[in-house]
């Protein structure tokens, strides 16, 4: 499934446009046609105004089963992370594992939205907070709550990235995770 | 209306603690977040509160808070960041 | 300071979202939570946003208007607001209320209140880029990569 | 006419002051023409003036205070007028003879003597006791304006001063004495106030006020050192001002009011006290003197008490002996001032240890002063023996109480008098009479200075000659004297001035001041040794320079006490007075309801906030933290606000809360990251008073205003018009942007106001270039 | 008419304000917009007065709300005089910083912020409602910092820190006695308030007048409350230095009369607190002034000490009294803003307002002496000049009620006033020339200021005569106003038909 | 129904929120502390606000929650992010009982 | 209106004062924000009553809380930031010339108050007019200079 290409500056000008008249739309609450007509007059204005494409970054496509299916994921880590938080906090002092360590984790991607979203999700999901992005292609300095070892926190991390670039990640940035799992997993054997 | 009392008086305990972590420090960093994190129960004590009331007059103020926090916290976190101990 | 890839992204996406909540805050101030000084306070957060990523010239480079013009065109419009109602035989900022049937569009509310709210927000923008500019300093694009310009 | 008579020299003397630049020493010719004219103009009025038809005029200013431009000119006025005019004339050909034309601001000098002309001339025809008190102010000023004519000199200054200072105070003082009067009486007219008296304490209190600015202006005890002192002034305006006119601006006043008020309160037995005193202090302090100006101002001084005593009994014969005396000793005082002057311009010397020699050509000078001394000394034939004559009838005659010692005060003065006008004769005609204090070689002693021209010295010859001749033919005199008694107190018999009474008391009198006097110049060198033993009475002199001294320490030291420049006492003190003076009327207040405890469960989690950030704000050290508990606090607000159902609020307290905490953080990133203590002059005991104060009464007046509330609130009409009117559902933005748009629109005119401020200040250079003088602000 | 004439002082400049901060690149554009906009108040002021005079108070109300429910703005006869009073000298000491080097040359803002001084002193005089009166307040305090610290000296950042902070207290203090104001009666409208602060108990209402009495206090700088001033005034920019001296503490004076003949009863007025502290006032201040040793600071003391006078003509609450100070408080506005004008050029021609530095300035530029005498003469209350009548009125009224002390030193501080004046005159004036710098210009070498800074000195000095010319009718108006204020049926009517 | 359901979410994301302030108190460190903050504090916030959409019917208050929620995700780990590296880089965290701490190593190059 | 928030107006007054009462500018403007929000909450306060918010359509049967006290105390706020934004624009300038916040004493009044109250008037440099009238008093009481020199 492969999104269709677009010029990407357009994309992201056309892509921000959609996205605010929806949520002029949503903020009115109603949807009507003057909703929609001035929501799109103001957008429009908006992006004209201020162009959105002033960074140097690939473009974002949506594949919309997995980025559905990325959402439903990443809610039920949230859920976990909270459980997990939860039984931090109450469990007594004696039985806490906490191993703090802070972690670099090299991204794959090179995208810097991607590793945006991968760094908020990760900061979002039981145990990591990024701390820190350095360099293109990121590197991540994850902070880990439990630590076990770098390469667990690594994997944890790569897995992650790999679900997001795979929603929202171009043609390319795919092709590039995979050829990197297949060089990690050479590295591996 | 016991439902709102819970839920308020759960929120109460944890502004309680960030308000100790707020007002104890001992880092900075410690207060920015206790702050943020005030600011975010705030916010969900409204909508609690207006969950329980039916009122959508405060829900722009969750939208409002939402930005504004993150600057807050932001332009505290970067400005502070270039001091040194 | 080193900027920081995660901000600059995530303000950039927001700011437009926040420029609309804002222009939306304007237009319903009358008749829900908003107005103009809320208004131009979140236009104002998210220039912030943008200085507190990118500093000062961040902030030039995405709104190249000068804060005094901005002031002075703000306090204008609220006072010609005002104003012009002498001029039709009423009171000093009598609002007007406009209510007039457009075509297709449906019922049309405009009460000359609205322009005195874009005076007013106008103004508070043009104060918060003051400020900005009056302390600002200037960020260096050290270590952030994804601000360099693709070569055509 | 009368309002022209006053107002054409105000108006060249203006005229001089602006633009005389040009003319230099010709002003003074410019503006003789002026009094001149006046001379003229009154002179040609005398005949109805004579006649008891007073001339009046009248122009309108502030009606409310019964505060306008009132002249009347009769007899006495009339006398004065002449007087003025006369003398002002002379003065001013002689200055042109007197200064060199190299002097600079000489058209300065013309220019504020026709000002003062003009105002000794309103002073003299004013009607009313305020038209009065204006013209008494302004010579007052000019006078200031006159000493201080050369105001390189320090003691010239000085002396400007003291004298401003003190006529001032006694003018203020006597302005409120006018209130006072004018009020009780209802009028300040003259007339008025002659035909009905008023009476009563308030009215005593008003007149010694009045004596006080009376005695001021005419030097009296203890108020006379600024006379001599005043002698710094160029010749021409001692002559003019502080001999023949100003000075007896005070003696006026006394002439008018003692008829009306002679009986009143402590009026006469203050007077005459006064009076008595300055005589006799003042003749025996000029017979110290060496300068020559400093003698006849001394003498001044004494012939004011002289006039003083006459004029303030207060019965018909010794308010006519006045007028005689009055009119003499304008005469010979300004004569012998003038030829001081001549002899001054010459010599460059007025020291009598060093005078004495001259060459030829001196005999015209000379004799003009030895006529005008004799009239001093109240000598025959001359004006000033029958001023002196009637003088002593006067009180031979008179039935007051005390009025013996007057008399005998009278004749001890008049001793002195004599006594001190030997001095000033001999000490500058005859060489080597005194000698103390100067070192015998050859420089005591000076060159005999080259004779002056005639035209010099007439003014003085002219003066000497009108004194004769008055002497001699009284006649000429007694009309405008008479009448001039007349109208000051109707109730006197006429008077005929005559040269010889025949042989009665009075020339007895005479005769034994005549020969006291002679005793007192032959036993010369006694009085000196005395006088070497006695201590001098300076008192006024010390008085004076003691009240300066003690004012700038005072005025130091509460300064100092008040003015601590520290902003911490003065937030305190201000602070502290607006809790303590409303909060003991609130004291007062019944006792308010008390609300309930909680309005709901919010308010704990808001207080908890609000208490908890604010004691962690006033606690923390930390820069930043404070910023960072302020910032919770102003979230505690947004939660007070959003529970007690203002989204609005709520929303813009986040955003200013916010928007505001990023300001804070680009200043404070700057400053030092912890609050050193510094030590402040407000002690922690007190600032915690302060504090407790505050917080008290901010509690009580809550409590206390909102329980006490009687009326519904306007609000409940917003609610009910917003929407019909205002067109809009939110309330409060109605109310913002339209029912109270006004308020909104001041408040974004701050805010721009206040970012423009952040600018200017913000982005200025680092350095500071004018740092170091603070006081250069330009 | 009213409607569109009474905004107008208070829109017109901000309008202006609007525009010269839109143009702060074109100096000569700010001018143009500045003096025009001034002017026209000049002609609304006029015509205000004029109105107020012969039709009695009249009211026009904002976005149509009538009172109580919306602002509205009140001309009577004290606020018409304060207009007019107040118009000429805010545009000549516009003038004079147009002719002066330094400030208004540098600083974009300084017109903008100027004119925004000016519509809040308008607004202050026209406002009849208590909150607009506090948004008044800080427009022509806002303006006021930012003015004292224009420039940002070392000693106008000292300076400027307490100035700003004693005054944002005194705000504080304002808003926070609307707030109780508000509880204890519900409304804000000055006229509505006239009505229902008589039915609080007498320990409130007293309680009301006397923390009115201290807040306006604070802006009037009233002992104890007047530290501040002489503290911070002196180190401001000539011109601001002017206009703040002639018309910031008596907005606050006005404030006072306002509120205590509006809001407060007879019978709760404090009279005798008010006639101590005038006195006191007067004392002070005038000690003060004899202690300093810069003419900037001198002037800056016998404002307090001036204000003094008001407060006990204030005090008496008699047609009489009331009127002496509203003279009282004319003749200060105008005397103080040409006094410090002429501190400002003898800076200006010498290089210093240090008496120690100066001297010889009679002689070396005689229109400058004049310039400075006779004001000063007029301050001191020397007839004929217009002081002496507004000091005359002061005694008279006092005296007329029995009010023998504070009357009495009032004359005794007149007499120090001459003598602080002297101080100037016989150390900056007389004495042997002495300059620190010299102006750079031919013009100021030659009469000590540029063209309009002179002329528009001149040009108050004209004025503070004429009103000693016209004192008659002067103090008829005043009288006239002080009988509206003391029987305020016709002001409340106006406002609430 | 629908009520029940939205008081139960809404009690949830307040215990949430509980959890949280009371983590602020229980632990020593920095990071813990901010680990503690960011996620319940996040889902709390979408618990509470799923529960008031629920039970708001009027116009927009759906949407204008979602927004909410919306702009909390995007930006909450983004404050902790920056929090974080200031304070990593303050040394305001407890490093000793870190194991690893590549950050440190790479800053010190 | 409840009395613990009139107690919280008034915590918020005393230590608002406290703050004022300091030297540091930073304080002081803390403490110039404690107070503020003392006096926004008591002007809500002044209200009178707690309601629910004041939107025309929304209320219903329910008190609505009262409008006005809110449209003041949100000018109040406004003012306030801006107010506050130029007290730290002068603590920044304060910083560029000192290096510190400090609110320094006045110097001429500190000098007044410190050098008069010892100094005696001859030491006081400005007195110039009060020792030449004792010079002249001097010359008058038994001195020879004569007062003028001639012309």
């Amino acid at each position: 499934m492969t999104a269709p290409t677009v010029r990407p500056s357009t994309l992201g000008r056309g892509a921000i446009a959609l996205w605010l008249v929806v949520m002029w739309v949503l903020l009115w609450g109603d949807l009507t046609l003057p909703n929609v007509l001035s929501g799109t007059v103001i957008a429009i204005a908006l992006v004209v105004a201020f162009p959105p494409d002033d960074t140097n970054d690939d473009p974002v496509v949506v594949r919309p089963i997995k980025a559905l299916g990325f959402l439903l994921w990443f809610l039920w880590a949230l859920v976990l992370t909270n459980v997990a938080v939860a039984k931090e906090v109450l469990a007594p002092a004696s039985r806490s594992d906490i191993h703090p360590a802070v972690v670099a984790v090299p991204l794959r991607t090179t995208s810097g939205r991607l590793a945006t979203l991968v760094a908020n999700a990760i900061t979002l999901t039981p145990g990591t907070l990024t701390i820190d992005a350095r360099g293109r292609p990121a590197v991540l300095f994850v902070h880990v709550l439990s630590f076990e070892s770098v390469e667990a926190t690594r994997a944890e991390v790569a897995d992650l990235e790999r679900r997001i670039v795979e929603a929202f990640g171009t043609d390319a940035e795919v092709a590039r995770l995979g050829a990197g799992a297949e060089a990690e997993e050479a590295d591996a054997s | 209306m016991i439902g709102l009392a819970i839920a308020l008086s759960l929120i109460a305990v944890g502004g309680a603690g960030f308000l100790y972590r707020l007002l104890v420090g001992p880092s900075l960093a410690d207060r920015v977040v206790s702050l943020d994190g005030l600011l975010t129960l705030i916010v969900t004590a409204v909508l609690a509160w207006g969950a329980f009331t039916r009122t959508g007059t405060y829900l722009t103020l969750g939208v409002v808070v939402a930005l504004v926090a993150f600057l807050g916290t932001s332009a505290f976190a970067r400005f502070v960041e270039g001091r040194r101990r | 300071m080193r900027r920081s890839l995660i901000l600059d992204v995530v303000v950039r996406l927001v700011f437009h979202s926040a420029l609309l909540l804002a222009l939306f805050l304007l237009f319903t101030g009358h008749n829900r939570p908003g107005g103009g000084f809320v208004g131009g306070l979140v236009v104002g957060a998210a220039i912030s946003l943008r200085y507190v990523a990118g500093g000062i010239d961040e902030v030039r480079q995405v709104l190249p208007l000068r804060p005094w013009t901005l002031l002075g065109t703000g306090l204008a419009t609220a006072t010609t607001t005002a104003l012009v109602p002498l001029a039709f035989g009423r009171q000093l900022m009598d609002h007007g209320l406009y209510e007039r049937h457009v075509g297709f569009l449906g019922e049309l509310h405009l009460s000359t209140a609205l322009f005195f709210d874009i005076g007013v927000a106008q103004v508070v923008v043009g104060m918060v880029l003051l400020l900005l500019v009056s302390f600002g300093e200037r960020l260096p694009t050290f270590g952030a990569p994804w601000l360099l310009r693709r070569q055509p | 006419m009368l309002i022209a008579l006053v107002m054409a020299p105000l108006a060249l003397g203006l005229a001089l002051l602006a633009g005389g630049r040009a003319l230099g020493r010709r002003s003074f010719a410019v503006a003789a023409v002026a009094p001149f004219a006046v001379l003229v103009a009154a002179a040609a009025s005398a005949g109805r003036v004579l006649d008891e038809r007073p001339l009046t005029a009248s122009l309108g200013w502030v009606p409310a205070l019964d505060l306008s431009i009132d002249l009347r000119l009769d007899g006495f006025s009339l006398l004065f007028v002449l007087l003025v005019a006369g003398i002002g004339t002379l003065v001013q050909l002689y200055a042109g003879r007197y200064f060199g034309a190299e002097r600079e601001g000489l058209h300065r000098l013309a220019g504020l003597l026709l000002v003062f002309t003009a105002a000794m001339l309103g002073l003299v025809s004013a009607a009313s006791l305020l038209t009065l008190f204006v013209a008494w102010e302004l010579t007052s000023i000019t006078s200031y304006l006159l000493i201080g004519w050369t105001d390189g000199d320090p003691k010239a200054r000085a002396s400007a001063l003291q004298a401003l200072l003190t006529t001032g105070l006694g003018g203020l003082a006597m302005l409120g004495g006018f209130v006072l009067i004018g009020q009780a009486a209802g009028t300040y007219d003259l007339a008025a106030l002659a035909a009905h008296p008023p009476t009563g304490t308030v009215v005593e209190v008003g007149l010694l006020l009045v004596l006080v600015g009376a005695f001021t202006k005419s030097a009296q005890f203890p108020f006379s050192a600024w006379l001599p002192g005043a002698m710094v002034a160029p010749t021409p305006v001692s002559a003019f001002l502080h001999s023949a006119t100003m000075v007896k601006a005070g003696v006026y006043l006394i002439a008018r009011l003692a008829p009306i008020f002679a009986e009143q309160g402590a009026w006469r037995p203050v007077v005459l006290a006064v009076g008595s005193l300055t005589m006799l202090t003042g003749g025996w302090r000029a017979l110290r003197q060496y300068d020559l100006k400093r003698i006849l101002a001394y003498g001044t001084v004494s012939q004011l008490g002289f006039l003083v005593v006459l004029f303030g009994a207060g019965f018909p014969e010794a308010t006519a002996a006045g007028v005689v005396v009055l009119l003499a000793h304008a005469l010979f005082k300004a004569g012998l001032f003038l030829v001081v002057g001549v002899v001054d311009h010459q010599a460059h010397t007025r020291d009598i240890r060093r005078l004495g020699r001259y060459g030829p050509g001196w005999a015209g000078p000379m004799a003009a002063a030895v006529i005008c001394g004799a009239s001093m000394a109240g000598l025959p034939p001359l004006i000033g023996f029958l001023g002196k004559e009637s003088a002593y009838d006067a009180f031979l005659h008179g039935d007051i109480a005390g009025g013996g010692v007057v008399l005998a005060v009278l004749v001890g003065g008049s001793v002195l008098t004599f006594a001190y006008t030997a001095r000033l004769l001999a000490g500058a005609f005859r060489p080597g009479v005194w000698t103390e204090g100067i070192a015998e070689d050859a420089e005591a002693a000076i060159d005999p200075p080259p004779a002056p021209r005639w035209s010099f010295w007439a003014p003085a010859g002219l003066l000497a000659t009108l004194t004769v001749l008055l002497g001699l033919v009284p006649g000429l005199a007694s009309k405008l004297v008479d009448v001039a008694a007349h109208d000051l107190d109707p109730s006197g018999e006429h008077v005929h001035l005559a040269l010889w009474h025949g042989l009665n008391p009075a020339l007895a009198l005479s005769a034994l001041t005549v020969g006291l006097g002679v005793l007192l110049v032959v036993g010369g060198a006694v009085l000196a040794r005395l006088q070497q033993r006695l201590p001098d009475t300076a008192w006024g002199e010390q008085a004076f320079l003691g009240a300066m001294r003690g004012l700038n320490r005072l005025a130091d030291r509460s300064t100092g006490l008040f003015q601590s420049g520290s902003l911490p006492v003065y937030i305190g003190v201000i602070l502290l007075t607006a809790v303590v003076v409303p909060g003991w009327a609130l004291l007062q207040a019944p006792m308010p309801d008390l609300p309930p405890l909680v309005s709901g469960p919010g308010d704990w989690a808001a207080a908890a906030l609000l208490v908890g950030g604010g004691i962690a704000a006033v606690v923390v050290k930390h820069r930043m933290a404070a910023v960072l508990c302020l910032g919770a606090v102003g979230y505690g607000m947004a939660l007070v606000f959003a529970l007690q159902g203002a989204p609005d609020l709520a929303l813009t307290q986040v955003c200013v809360d916010t928007i505001g905490a990023v300001v804070f953080v680009l200043v404070l990133r700057h400053l030092p990251t912890w609050f050193a203590d510094v030590p402040s002059r407000v002690s922690q005991a007190s600032r915690l008073a302060v504090s407790a104060a505050v917080g008290v009464f901010v509690f009580a007046f809550i409590l206390v205003a909102v329980g006490v509330r009687v009326d519904p609130t306007i609000s409940t009409e917003f609610i009910a018009r917003a929407y019909e009117e205002g067109g809009g559902r939110n309330v409060v933005n109605v109310v913002l942007v339209d029912i109270r748009g006004f308020d909104t629109m001041g408040e974004i005119t701050v805010l721009a106001v206040a970012a423009m401020g952040v600018y200017a200040l913000a982005r200025l250079s680092r350095r500071d270039r004018r740092a170091s003088t603070p006081g250069a602000s330009r | 008419m009213m409607r569109v004439l009474l905004p107008l002082p208070v829109v017109l400049p901000l309008f202006a304000a609007g525009c010269s901060m839109a143009a702060a690149r074109r100096r000569w554009l700010q001018r143009l917009i500045g003096i025009a906009a001034l002017s026209a108040c000049v002609a609304a002021a006029v015509a205000i007065l004029l109105h107020a005079d012969r039709e009695g108070p009249a009211a026009a109300f904002m976005g149509g709300w009538d009172a109580p429910v919306g602002i509205s703005l009140v001309a009577d006869r004290l606020t018409g005089l304060m207009l007019v009073v107040a118009a000429p000298v805010l545009l000549a000491v516009l003038v004079f910083a147009t002719g002066q080097p330094g400030t208004e040359k540098e600083q974009p803002a300084f017109h903008p912020v100027y004119l925004v001084l000016a519509a809040g002193i308008n607004l202050s005089f026209l406002t009849g409602d208590l909150f607009n009166l506090f948004v008044a307040f800080e427009m022509m305090l806002t303006a006021s910092y930012v003015l004292i610290t224009i420039g940002g000296r070392r000693d106008q950042v000292r300076t400027g820190m307490t100035y700003v902070v004693i005054n944002l207290i005194a705000s504080t203090l304002l808003v926070a006695t609307i707030g109780l104001l508000y509880a204890a009666t519900g409304t804000v409208n000055m006229a509505d308030l006239a009505g229902r602060i008589g039915h609080l108990p007498g320990g409130v209402r007293v309680a009301f007048a006397l923390l009115l009495f201290v807040v306006f206090g604070i802006k009037a700088a009233v002992f104890p409350l007047f530290f501040w001033l002489p503290d911070s005034y002196p180190s401001a920019p000539t011109a601001v230095t002017a206009v703040f001296a002639g018309l910031l503490t008596k907005v606050g004076v006005y404030c006072l009369i306002r509120t205590q003949t509006l809001m407060v009863a007879p019978g709760d007025r404090p009279i005798g607190f008010m006639l101590a502290i005038a006195a006191l006032t007067m004392v002070v201040g005038v000690l003060g002034a004899i202690a300093q040793n810069d003419i900037k600071r001198i002037l800056s003391f016998h404002i307090v000490s001036q204000i003094g006078y008001m407060v006990l003509g204030i005090a008496l609450f008699s047609v009489a009294g009331l009127a002496a100070a509203m003279l009282y408080l004319v003749n200060q506005i105008v005397l103080k803003s040409t006094l410090l004008l002429t501190a400002g050029i003898v800076d200006h021609a010498a290089g210093s307002s240090r008496l120690a530095e100066v001297g010889g300035l009679a002689r070396r530029h005689p229109i400058v002496g004049w310039l400075f005498l006779l004001p000063a003469l007029s301050l001191a209350g020397i007839p004929p000049l217009s002081g002496f009548v507004a000091k005359l009125s002061v005694i008279d009224a006092g005296f007329a009620d029995h009010a023998w002390i504070a009357v009495g030193v009032a004359i005794a501080v007149s007499i120090l006033t001459l003598y602080s004046m002297t101080k100037i005159w016989g150390g900056a004036f007389w004495g042997e020339v002495e300059v620190v710098a010299e102006p750079s210009d031919a013009m100021s070498r030659r009469y000590g200021a540029t063209a309009p800074m002179l002329a528009s000195t001149a040009a108050l000095v004209v004025l503070s005569l004429a009103l000693a010319v016209f004192a008659g009718p002067l103090l008829e108006l005043c009288q006239r106003a002080a009988a509206d204020l003391l029987s305020p049926t016709a002001y409340i009517s106006a406002v609430l038909p | 129904m629908m009520d029940v359901a939205a008081a139960v979410l809404v009690v949830a994301g307040a215990a949430l929120a509980a959890l949280s302030g009371i983590g602020q108190v229980r632990f020593a460190d920095l990071f813990t502390r901010m680990h503690i903050a960011t996620k319940p504090a996040t889902l709390g916030l979408l618990l509470v606000a799923a529960g008031a959409s629920l039970r708001i019917d009027s116009a927009g208050a759906a949407t204008l929650l979602f927004l909410t929620v919306v702009l909390q995700f995007a930006t909450g780990p983004v404050s902790a992010h920056l929090v974080g590296r200031a304070a990593h880089r303050h040394g305001d965290w407890d490093r000793r009982n870190a194991a690893v701490d590549q950050l440190a190593e790479v800053d010190e190059l | 209106m409840s009395l613990v928030l009139a107690l919280c107006t008034a915590l918020l007054f005393s230590l608002g004062t406290w703050l004022l009462l300091q030297r540091r500018l930073t304080r002081i403007i803390i403490g110039l924000g404690l107070i503020g929000h003392g006096a926004n909450l008591l002007l809500l306060l002044s209200g009178g009553r707690r309601g629910v918010a004041p939107f025309i359509g929304q209320i219903g049967e329910r008190t609505p809380a009262d409008p006005m006290p809110q449209a003041l105390a949100l000018t109040a706020i406004v003012i306030a930031f801006g107010v506050t934004a130029f007290l730290l624009a002068l603590a920044y300038r304060s910083w560029q010339l000192t290096g510190d916040d400090l609110v320094e004493d006045d110097l001429e009044d500190r000098r007044i108050a410190a050098t008069r109250s010892t100094a005696s008037d001859e030491e006081v440099a400005d007195q110039r007019e009060l020792s030449a009238a004792e010079a002249a008093l001097e010359s008058s009481t038994g001195g020879a200079a004569p007062l003028e020199e001639a012309e």
